[in-house]
């Protein structure tokens, strides 16, 4: 294995775990803009994280090894995603090791230890949001997954950096198809769906009846907190650059040119600022919705996606 | 010689037994008398095996490998019988439910009926046929109402008076037969012999084969328990004691079917066509499908497994209608092997109604727990009876469904849903009788292990390996029916 | 006499024995019934003994004689002696819809005919058109079992149509072979339980077996059903 | 060489029935005879495991002929990589769960006669193998149903309790019913081989070489996937195994849901690829639709269980339905001549097989350890296990997340193969087929989700949490051979999630040997490390770096978290300031799956009510509240129960026709007669 992909992989992996923050910092200070308060700065999210890492941690008496090691385990899961998607350049080694469909299944460990984890301490608020987090991934998943696969069929491979060599160096008429299109409306709504956010979820409640990932993840404190929260901002920014790297990749680094990644590095975070808009309006926009509302929301998603890959097979 | 002895001794074991049929010893003669039976059928089984068919007594019989292996069989189950009927009649007796004449008469009637059926095997001589198996019956019509309940009168009325009626047509059909056999034949006795009448049956004058087949059909289909003929055969097997049902259902059966197909082979040998074989085949379909719908209401544990005899019976006839070398084969061995399973039930169905002294399945519980042997030997029966592998009858079916399928192939829906049927309607009611707690009212009690064991290892055998004698000798059966 | 008049004998004979027939199918009292069937057995054995004497057969006389002791005098006889013992004298019997089973008698006697004619063709016997009514007495003998709700009646019913299965044995084929007609005298002893008098004349030991069969089912019937009505015996059934 | 795998397989089975005649010897000393016989099936077990593992490594066909059964038809044996890969699979569960019956039969020793179940348990492996080594019909027939009926016995084992009684005779009905349809096609197969000049039309050899007509192989074709369906479970003749799978022994229900069901699989595939191999496209498409049908309601039927074992039997059912649509997309991609992408479906489908027989045994194995323990089957009334038994909850969840199609572990791998297959599919001439594909990945898609959700759902209520039951028994963990036979099991599921290509370079002579092709050498293609189906920028996954990266990242954050040592306090939950929790307060089966029940809630014939008892004064203020639930199979509804009413009533209707008159049955004669005289005229 080549000197300089091993050190792309690195740079991507120190950019996921510093910017993650940021960007997270940015969602919530063009919130706040467009809600005409003053907001926090960028950095905000770092200065949390380090508190709860410095403060100790309490249990609940009934907690098992499950939930003390699922902080781990969902970080860890993270964190191997963002080694496999293309942020700044197509090139990483470790994007071999798994394509979309590996990616999502990551994902879903981290869900998967995360619900279980609602559920070890034997409270009424654990086992409700672990319900319906997991009611929620059984839709949005396989909506996720259809996304992709549409993706992988204009670019005849599931691995993220070919998807996204290929529709970076493809004209427009190969990338202008209704599959497409399809898949990325799905993939928006998913997207929203999976980091939690207005209408599906509200990071910000605590209030029983509408909380949900945050029901999970009640008991903890100190530095599984803090690790469950990191992970959560960077789950937020693969997101977007799964988006990014998958329909709009435009300006990714090619294959070993050192040179491209500055550009690279601009053209990312433009995208990012404007991604960070873009959620603002939607959140802004539209109100919490009931729990029940959230199966039509997602069910809609999973129909565009189908109907995606329906398309590439009919039409195209 | 042995022929004489395989006649001879049943008919004097009957004279003697109907004067001590009521001592001590007399079970044990019974025994010694089929059991010497059984010998002369090996022997005279051995010397057709290696020196092929034979006539003997002028031509009066006649012995190949079709009616020798039925006579071998009919001699070891009733063997068998008289062993397991010793035990059993004992305690029907204790219980009181017959009395010194009783089991004089019962015993004399056991080795006449054998002897009514060796002889309707072994004769050539299609009238003789005809009246030992009129001897069959008469043999058993006061055996069935043994036990004077009006029931078994009822039963054995209806036995008698159906089955004399039928086997009036046969006579009738016979009659037809040498009607047109005297023409070829000439006048005397030569006109009835099996053996003339199927070298000379291109001769024969179709139409009135034909018309001959009809009565025939019904007469012996009415003793075989064919639908719609078969009315008398649940009450008679149900009512009577139950080695007389095991031997009913196990050998008369089959017996009546031997002679319907002897005169099958002569009708078809002249008409050429495949019109006995089609009547042959609808019966056995009709039988089937009534039967095994009958088995699903069936509350009485004998008559179920009467009515299961019906439908063994039906898929026996069926394939003898089909024809062809796999479907004929298939239906000698059902023959074989239901007799043999279906008289190991009726065995272990007898003792498991006197331990709990009454025929009501809904009675009958925890047999494997109250006593293995009936217990395992009544489920292991059923499964055999059902077609399940590895036992014989699963081999029968196959060969039989598999032809079916080639040669009749909008049959097998029908036979499938036969069989489907039946064997649900059985294992819903075998499966609780041999299943969980001893009831309180169960009265242990020593039971004879041979008979069962003995038959259910044979239809194992056969069904797993069957031997080479065998399968030689339903090859040339099946040469014989071609 | 030549074989014309022969023929016509014989024919008239058969007529005989079907009209007997066709008598006993509409006949309600018992007694009537009995002396029905002494005269059919007895056109019936006349007509054997002529064709035996036409074909010259003359193992036919035997059976000529022993139909005529069998059927004329001892079972009839026999019958009577039961319906004294069993006290069943007066029992008058109403039978189903007399025109009815006329019709269907009718009826039947053309079917058989139809049914025997291409075997008549065939046949070169004197005795040929006997055929069909013997098939005719046999399916007139099972129409009265069916008709018939009384033992005794059924039993008669069972001896008509054994006639005329005798009829067809003997007179329609110059008789068969002598074994047979054994077997036959054994089918019909069994089928009309003329036992006890057959003992007393100890003839065969099958017919000893029909004897018993005969002497305990009609007493057994008689006293647990204290009648001989057989619609009594129906509790053995599936349908409820 | 001394041994052949054939003598090697023929040997293990001898075994077996060794066993039988050994055990009533030790009728006495029962643990003995458990100990003795179960090392002994374990060993026989390993052999088995062995013979296959050599064949389909060589890809190899052996055949014998015993001179068993008809003299004209002896018994054919043959083995080749087909058989002796399900011979693998059937002998390694057979290992481990043996170990495991060493310790888990010893519960029933003074409670119930052990012979039986050891006796039966023997016959009942011995018959899986015979079955997949069988080479003519009748034979094939025989040891199947030999199975069939062995397992009846042991679903019969505790025959005293309604439910056995129920679940084994409608588990036998079923398994009859289907056997006779498969021995119909062979009929359908083995007269249109022969003719039934004589008997060598039964044996598979005949058939082969023979060339079937379209609608005969059709016939032949539906009648054998409708007896193998009933055997495998597949919707809508899945209703027997959610039955019989829970009220058999827990070692029995491994094996039974573990690798019995897979026989059918292997009859389906020795049907339609070895035997009949030309076929039109849309058997493919219709084995594929019973698939996705049977994998998407399975979980879903699953999701709605409380009962452990019958969660797990549901289960079943879904994995079988994803093997099945890897073997239709075979059949499809065989059909229209594609054998690369075939190579790659069958693969997928079979390796699913193999994995579906290691984490469903495992996790059979696992709720055989919670009943041992606790005897309770009801989920309700369970949590907080991880506590009492430590080993159990790691070996179970170990299996759930295999089940879920998680990485690093087996069922993932399987899963995303059978992705491949879909997404490599080109686009096919059949417009049918071009809506089936989007549609039947997006069902495989939902199943994995749904998957997940049920085993969070499984594993959180069983094991986490805290007791929910009034009673609390003593609970203890199980003892060492259960444990062993189930960390032998997980091991096999991590090993096989991480070294797939290992596994599919061992048995590529599968595919080789039935669509002639095979994708080991693309799928080494960056050596064992990767694995690249067809070509390594279409598609690539290592579940070794998976695995490693994920637990070098925990290990390190840990280390990292840990250097200074920061206190661990404990304290009680949050209980957002009500009065204290209790435990009848935490989610329990069934509000767990509410959100699931409330969307998908229209496929199940559900009943609800709520009732306030004692009625109080105002219905605001209930002093009691009952909330009942059942959730019922709509297929009993649609297809059985009129079945059976059809059937009863015909049946009266049939008892009309003896009504005791002696007249009737003389007008039935009368009538025969006339008839059969005008028929004949």
């Amino acid at each position: 294995m080549k000197f300089l992909p091993l050190l792309m992989e690195i740079m991507q992996l120190l950019l996921l775990l510093t910017a993650a923050p940021v960007f997270a910092g940015w969602v919530k200070m063009v919130k706040c803009w467009s809600q005409g308060r003053t907001s926090p700065s960028l950095l905000q999210p770092y200065r949390d994280i380090a508190k709860l890492f410095s403060k100790d941690v309490v249990l609940a008496e009934n907690a098992s090894w499950i939930f003390r090691f699922t902080p781990y385990i969902v970080f860890g899961a993270t964190l191997l995603a963002g080694g496999i998607i293309p942020i700044l350049s197509v090139d990483l080694p470790l994007s071999a090791t798994a394509d979309v469909i590996a990616l999502v299944a990551l994902f879903a460990i981290a869900r998967f230890f995360t619900a279980l984890a609602g559920m070890d301490i034997g409270t009424a608020f654990g086992g409700m949001g672990s319900s319906r987090e997991m009611m929620i991934a059984s839709l949005a998943e396989p909506a996720m997954l259809m996304a992709v696969f549409t993706m992988s069929l204009a670019s005849k491979s599931t691995s993220l950096s070919q998807i996204a060599y290929v529709i970076a160096n493809s004209n427009i008429h190969t990338v202008l198809k209704p599959s497409l299109a399809f898949a990325f409306l799905a993939f928006v709504m998913i997207a929203i769906a999976e980091t939690g956010r207005i209408p599906v979820d509200n990071p910000a409640t605590h209030l029983e009846l509408t909380m949900i990932h945050e029901a999970m993840i009640l008991e903890y404190s100190g530095r599984h907190l803090a690790l469950i929260e990191w992970a959560g901002m960077m789950k937020l920014f693969l997101f977007m650059s799964l988006g990014a790297a998958a329909f709009f990749p435009w300006g990714i680094a090619g294959a070993g040119n050192m040179a491209a990644i500055p550009v690279a590095l601009i053209y990312l975070i433009i995208k990012f600022a404007f991604a960070g808009v873009v959620l603002v309006l939607i959140e802004t926009g539209l109100a919490k919705m009931r729990l029940f509302r959230v199966t039509e929301f997602l069910g809609a998603a999973f129909l565009l996606a189908t109907l995606g890959m329906l398309a590439h097979f009919i039409l195209e | 010689m042995p022929l004489l002895i395989l006649l001879g001794v049943p008919l004097f074991a009957a004279v003697v037994l109907a004067f001590v049929g009521d001592r001590k010893y007399a079970p044990e003669i019974n025994i010694a008398g089929s059991a010497a039976t059984f010998l002369a059928g090996l022997d005279l089984a051995l010397d057709v095996y290696n020196n092929g068919p034979m006539l003997a007594g002028n031509k009066f019989f006649f012995v190949d490998a079709f009616n020798v292996y039925l006579a071998v069989l009919t001699s070891f189950v009733s063997m068998t019988t008289a062993i397991f009927s010793r035990r059993y009649m004992r305690r029907e007796r204790e219980h009181g439910r017959v009395g010194h004449w009783g089991m004089r008469f019962y015993h004399a009637m056991f080795q006449l009926f054998i002897f009514a059926m060796l002889l309707c095997l072994l004769t050539n001589n299609v009238g003789v046929l005809w009246i030992a198996m009129e001897l069959a019956t008469l043999s058993t019509v006061l055996l069935v109402s043994l036990y004077r309940t009006p029931t078994a009168i009822e039963a054995a009325w209806k036995y008698f008076i159906l089955c004399g009626v039928g086997i009036a047509q046969a006579l009738f059909g016979t009659v037809l037969l040498y009607f047109a056999s005297e023409k070829v034949l000439g006048e005397g006795g030569e006109a009835l012999l099996w053996t003339n009448l199927i070298q000379s049956s291109g001769k024969l004058e179709p139409t009135i084969l034909s018309l001959a087949f009809v009565f025939l059909m019904v007469g012996y289909g009415t003793k075989v328990g064919l639908v719609p003929l078969h009315n008398w055969l649940p009450d008679a097997h149900s009512e009577g004691p139950t080695p007389i049902s095991a031997v009913l259902s196990g050998l008369l059966l089959n017996v009546a079917l031997y002679a319907l197909v002897r005169c099958k082979a002569i009708v078809d040998g002249s008409t050429h066509t495949h019109y006995a074989g089609n009547i042959m085949m609808g019966f056995g379909i009709i039988s089937i499908l009534v039967a095994a719908f009958s088995l699903l209401r069936q509350k009485d544990i004998k008559r179920m497994f009467s009515y299961s005899s019906i439908e063994h019976m039906g898929i026996a006839t069926f394939a003898f209608g089909l024809g062809g070398p796999i479907a004929t084969y298939g239906a000698l061995l059902h023959m074989l092997v239901h007799s043999l399973a279906k008289s190991s039930i009726f065995f272990t169905v007898g003792h498991a109604s006197q331990m709990h002294r009454t025929q009501e399945m809904d009675k009958i519980k925890g047999l494997i727990r109250g006593n293995p042997l009936v217990g395992w030997g009544m489920m292991f029966g059923a499964m055999a009876i059902v077609g399940m592998p590895p036992f014989g009858i699963f081999t029968s079916e196959f060969l039989i469904l598999t032809a079916t399928i080639k040669d009749a192939p909008l049959m097998t829906p029908f036979l499938l849903l036969g069989l489907a049927v039946a064997f649900a309607a059985v294992f819903r009611k075998v499966q609780p009788m041999v299943a969980g707690e001893i009831p309180p009212y169960q009265k242990s009690m020593k039971v004879a292990n041979a008979p069962v064991l003995l038959h259910m290892a044979i239809v194992l055998a056969v069904g797993l390996y069957m031997p080479v004698f065998l399968n030689q000798w339903f090859h040339k059966a099946v040469q014989i029916l071609k | 006499m030549d074989i014309q008049t022969t023929a016509q004998i014989i024919n008239f004979l058969a007529a005989m024995v079907l009209l007997t027939a066709f008598g006993m199918l509409v006949q309600r009292r018992i007694y009537g019934l009995i002396h029905l069937f002494a005269w059919q057995g007895l056109f019936l054995s006349v007509s054997t003994a002529i064709v035996g004497y036409a074909a010259g057969r003359h193992h036919l006389y035997i059976s000529a004689v022993l139909t005529l002791t069998l059927k004329v005098i001892l079972l009839p006889y026999i019958l009577n002696v039961l319906i004294h013992k069993l006290k069943i004298r007066k029992e008058i019997e109403t039978v189903v819809n007399v025109p009815l089973t006329m019709l269907i008698g009718i009826a039947l006697v053309i079917f058989s005919y139809s049914l025997t004619a291409p075997v008549r063709e065939m046949s070169t016997l004197v005795t040929r058109s006997i055929l069909a009514i013997a098939l005719a007495t046999v399916m007139i003998g099972l129409l009265m079992m069916i008709t018939r709700r009384h033992a005794v009646t059924q039993i008669i019913g069972f001896l008509a149509m054994e006639n005329g299965l005798f009829f067809a044995a003997t007179s329609a084929t110059y008789g068969m072979p002598l074994v047979v007609e054994l077997g036959l005298f054994f089918a019909a002893t069994s089928a009309t339980y003329g036992m006890p008098l057959v003992v007393e004349l100890g003839v065969a030991i099958d017919i000893l077996i029909a004897a018993f069969i005969f002497g305990i089912f009609f007493f057994h019937i008689n006293t647990t059903f204290d009648s001989l009505d057989v619609e009594q015996m129906a509790r053995l059934k599936e349908g409820e | 060489m001394i041994f052949s795998p054939l003598d090697l397989a023929s040997l293990s089975i001898l075994l077996f029935l060794l066993q039988v005649l050994l055990a009533p010897f030790f009728k006495k000393n029962e643990r003995f005879m458990v100990n003795v016989c179960f090392s002994l099936a374990a060993a026989a077990s390993l052999l088995a495991v062995a013979a296959g593992i050599w064949t389909v490594e060589n890809g190899t066909t052996e055949k014998a002929i015993l001179a068993l059964g008809l003299p004209d038809l002896p018994f054919h044996l043959r083995l080749d990589s087909l058989s002796g890969f399900f011979l693998t699979t059937i002998g390694l569960l057979a290992f481990y769960v043996s170990v495991y019956s060493i310790g888990y039969v010893r519960g029933f020793i003074g409670q119930r006669p052990v012979m039986r179940l050891v006796i039966f348990y023997s016959f009942f492996i011995a018959g899986m193998f015979m079955v997949v080594l069988a080479d003519d019909a009748l034979f094939f027939l025989i040891s199947w149903e030999f199975m069939a009926a062995a397992s009846y016995f042991l679903v019969m084992y505790e025959d005293e309790k309604a439910e056995n009684k129920r679940a084994a005779f409608l588990y036998l009905v079923i398994a009859h019913i289907g056997a006779v349809a498969i021995l119909l096609s062979f009929g359908v197969m083995a007269g249109l081989a022969t003719g039934f000049k004589d008997f060598s039309g039964y044996t598979f050899d005949a058939m082969r070489a023979s060339h079937f007509p379209v609608e005969w192989a059709t016939a032949a074709f539906f009648l054998s996937f409708f007896g193998f369906a009933a055997k495998a479970g597949i919707i809508p003749l899945h209703v027997w195994l959610p039955e019989a799978h829970p009220v058999a022994p827990s070692n029995i229900s491994a094996l039974m849901s573990g690798v019995m069901l897979k026989t059918a699989i292997y009859g389906i595939i020795r049907v339609t690829l070895d035997i009949i191999k030309v076929f039109p496209w849309w058997w493919g498409a219709v084995v594929l639709v019973f698939g996705l049908v049977s994998a998407v309601m399975g979980v879903l039927y699953a999701l709605m269980q409380h009962d452990l074992k019958r969660l797990l039997a549901y289960h079943s059912v879904e994995n079988i339905g994803i093997i099945l649509i890897g073997i239709g997309l075979c059949m499809v991609f065989t059909s229209f001549q594609m054998p690369l992408i075939a190579a790659l479906a069958l693969t997928a489908g079979v390796y699913h097989t193999m994995n579906h027989a290691m984490f469903k045994g495992l996790l059979f194995m696992g709720a055989g350890a919670v009943l041992h323990a606790t005897h309770e089957r009801n989920m309700e009334e369970m949590g907080g296990l991880i506590h009492k038994m430590p080993w159990t909850a790691v070996l179970f969840l170990i299996g759930c997340v295999s089940i879920s199609a998680l990485p690093p572990f087996n069922g993932f791998v399987s899963e995303w193969l059978t992705f491949q297959a879909f997404l490599l599919s080109p686009s096919l001439p059949a417009p049918i087929l071009k809506l089936l594909m989007p549609i039947g990945a997006a069902i495989l898609a939902l199943t994995g989700a749904l998957a997940a959700a049920c085993f969070v759902k499984a594993f959180g209520v069983t094991f986490l949490g805290r007791w929910r039951g009034q009673h609390k028994p003593k609970i203890q963990e199980v003892n060492w051979p259960m444990r062993i036979g189930m960390m032998l099991a997980a091991a096999t599921c991590l090993l096989l999630g991480i070294l797939p290509t290992l596994f599919i370079g061992w048995m590529d002579t599968i595919p080789v040997q039935l669509v002639g092709s095979t994708i080991s050498e693309s799928a080494g293609t960056y050596g064992w490390l990767w694995l690249t189906p067809v070509a390594p920028e279409r598609a690539s996954y290592s579940g070794v770096i998976v695995f490693l990266g994920i637990l070098a990242v925990v290990a390190v954050a840990y280390i990292m978290l840990h250097v200074k040592p920061g206190a661990i306090r404990r304290g009680n939950a949050w209980d957002c300031g009500f009065e204290k929790l209790t435990e009848r307060m935490q989610y329990n089966a069934t509000s767990f799956s509410m959100p699931i029940r409330r969307i998908f809630g229209y496929l199940f014939d559900i009943k609800e009510q709520v009732d306030l008892s004692p009625q109080s004064a105002h219905s605001a203020f209930p002093k009691r509240l009952n909330y009942y639930l059942r959730v019922r199979d709509r297929v009993w509804g649609w297809l059985y129960k009129p079945i059976a009413e059809a059937s009863f009533w015909l049946s009266r209707k049939v008892g009309m026709l003896q009504q005791g008159r002696i007249q009737t049955y003389l007008i039935y004669s009368f009538i025969t007669i006339i008839l059969l005289l005008v028929f004949v005229k």
